[in-house]
């Protein structure tokens, strides 16, 4: 149904002019970019390429190259950083960017969810710990958001080489999340369990919603009632 | 396939084994029915397979490469409920809408067997159009399912293109995440690094992980003693969790509990580098 | 610091060839385009843009039609679907895109389909109608699940006994599924006429008296098996 791009193909292309086989390799890097989250290295590139294109990373570093000279002109550019390339916004357009940001906060990212979730179940713990559990790299904008929107904070250092910073939760944060303390926040068994998680979260949607008309709802689905029954695990 | 399936039946029941052999209406089916037979710990597989009654007898109709119009009747009703039957005789747990289609099934089988009714029972419907009607209709569902699941999708062939500035403006706050949010992204992540499976079971209070951190943040303005990182006002339990969250932070090496002469007031700080000379004087 | 595009630079190029103008509101789009993690409408991005660039909704048009173009050869698309415009990877790049993630998305059940395909073309409807046409009952995981997607949503309750919901699908899923309105799903297939029908049940009546062979293989005594199957069915 879709039409991959064989890597006999890309091979084929070899000979004559490399022009080709540039070109699709860089339109492939582009593609990653910018479905990717997170920065990739050339390491990066190479491990996710270079068994089906046969590609070194001489050849990732000059189609990177071409690319960044074909992103010339448009409004988004390739730029190296610390943890590898990326494809960004220039920052003449930030203003008008930041504009959707007006109309509507964005969404949280699923990385800056999980990152704060670990926070509040693993205080405190390290980037690198974080990285540890999630088994990816994180991304230095996520600690720096959740620092700024005051949801977390250093409370230390680890005496470890390179003393890492440890991060903690703040009041911020439960006053946001509608917590008295983080006690309120399931234990691990309820959370592995859906149905309990589920009895859980509705009661607290139902508290918070101040027995509203959702209650009613909560009270009528069977669905909710049923799960209610793992409430014992909770004592 | 059915094929291949009665071959493994053939060489794993011997005579011997006859007794292993399903029964139905209390003899042992020793002739399969043509077509039909499926190892008995293959059957419940099987039902698996398919999403209800309509969608197993669609499966008849079309194995068989018959238009839905032109059903024999009479043949897959039968097709149908030696199914049903076989499974029921294996005690296998059938949902009920499997012999509610059986019941079905068998009055229309007795119209077709029985002499035609009166007209006056026939306006009320023929039970053959109506099941003819339900399967159109639930056929053109399941295709139109299929169809869509061939649908290019977004995060299975489709990725959004995602690029941004390297610094925006900030004017509007982050909105908080909902509980439901933050708690299934701590789901996944715990369900895919396998935490879960071997992580303590035990509750740990999760006060104690916070008042870590809040320990830690006061112990950076210096070193204090045990009653100055309580407060009294927060009653016993608070003073529990102060202290099962020194302990902890005492046990990860973050803290260190200092006593300089005995009697002094033991002073809580930091842990400082000067962790290696401790290290020295253990050698 | 930062170097806007000012609206007034925008305004004085409109004279004499209005083409760097739609260059740089084609380049402001994309921008935006690129930066918003939703589909944004014509009327969204009017709204963001007009006071400043003085454009109306046929210049936005104009230099979106502009944009795809220069888009051609690139490895993403500006598309439109339900909720407005996006840049996507082209689907020809999944295969290596997917790469960027261990986990494959998973697969959706056929009885997630059939209902989603019954929520799509009979909308609204109620679960009580679905469960009549797939002739089971309707596993409340799979509308919780659809729920929680994002592709159907309550969108009122049926005025008969028990009030139950009636469900709707939902811009999200056109998004999800690249489509721009219900009307560009494959349409249902047709059903057959019901007195051709009835015809062809009553030729048949004379044919099934006598049965073939694979009916006498069947079973023994069709009689008795027919009648003990609505007996065993009572226990």
């Amino acid at each position: 149904m879709t039409e991959t791009i064989e890597a006999a193909e890309l091979m084929a292309a070899e000979n004559p002019v490399d022009e080709s086989r540039y070109d699709k390799l860089e339109r492939i890097l582009e593609a990653l970019l910018l479905a990717s989250e997170l920065p990739l290295s050339v390491e990066q590139l190479h491990r996710l390429l270079a068994s089906d294109l046969g590609v070194g990373k001489g050849d990732i570093r000059q189609a990177l190259e071409n690319l960044a000279r074909h992103m010339q002109g448009r409004a988004a550019e390739l730029q190296e950083v610390a943890s590898g390339y990326r494809i960004q916004v220039r920052q003449e357009y930030a203003e008008w960017v930041s504009r959707l940001w007006q109309e509507k906060p964005p969404r949280l990212s699923r990385a800056l969810m999980e990152t704060l979730a670990l926070i509040c179940y693993r205080q405190p713990i390290t980037r690198g710990e974080i990285e540890e559990v999630r088994g990816v790299a994180l991304s230095p904008n996520i600690i720096r958001t959740l620092l700024e929107r005051g949801w977390i904070r250093e409370v230390g250092q680890k005496e470890v080489p390179g003393r890492p910073s440890l991060f903690g939760t703040t009041h911020q944060l439960l006053d946001d999340l509608n917590l008295k303390s983080l006690d309120d926040l399931p234990a691990l068994p309820d959370i592995k369990d859906l149905e309990a998680l589920e009895a859980t979260l509705s009661r607290h949607e139902g508290k918070t919603a101040d027995a509203g008309p959702a209650d009613v709802a909560a009270a009528a689905d069977p669905v909710a009632a049923g799960a209610a029954a793992p409430e014992a695990t909770l004592h | 396939m059915t094929e291949a399936l009665i071959e493994t039946a053939e060489s794993a029941a011997p005579p011997a084994d006859a007794h292993k052999l399903p029964k139905l209406h209390g003899q042992t089916l020793e002739k399969m029915p043509e077509d039909l037979y499926i190892p008995p710990d293959a059957l419940e597989v099987f039902l698996d397979a398919f999403e209800g009654p309509l969608d197993l007898l669609l499966y008849l109709i079309r194995r068989q490469n018959l238009n839905i119009l032109d059903i024999p009747v009479l043949k897959i009703t039968q097709q149908y409920i030696q199914y049903i039957n076989l499974m029921h005789e294996l005690r296998l747990e059938l949902a009920a809408e499997y012999l509610v289609m059986a019941a079905l099934l068998a009055e229309i089988k007795s119209r077709i067997l029985l002499p035609r009714p009166p007209p006056d029972e026939e306006e009320q419907g023929d039970p053959r159009m109506e099941l003819v009607r339900r399967l159109q209709e639930y056929e053109r569902f399941k295709t139109a399912g299929e169809g869509m699941e061939t649908l290019p999708r977004v995060g299975r062939d489709l990725f959004i293109a995602q690029a941004r500035p390297e610094l925006i403006p900030v004017s509007a706050k982050l909105a908080a995440p909902s509980l439901r949010d933050l708690l299934m992204a701590f789901r996944d992540v715990m369900q895919r690094s396998d935490l879960f499976s071997r992580h303590q079971v035990s509750r740990e209070p999760l006060s104690v992980r916070e008042r870590m951190s809040h320990v830690l943040s006061r112990l950076h303005e210096g070193a204090r003693s045990f009653q100055d990182l309580v407060d009294p006002e927060e009653g016993r339990a608070g003073v529990v969790v102060c202290f099962l969250a020194i302990l902890e932070l005492a046990k990860s090496e973050l803290i260190c509990i200092v006593q300089d002469q005995p009697f002094e007031p033991v002073l809580i700080d930091v842990a400082r580098p000067q962790a290696t000379a401790v290290e020295n004087e253990n050698d």
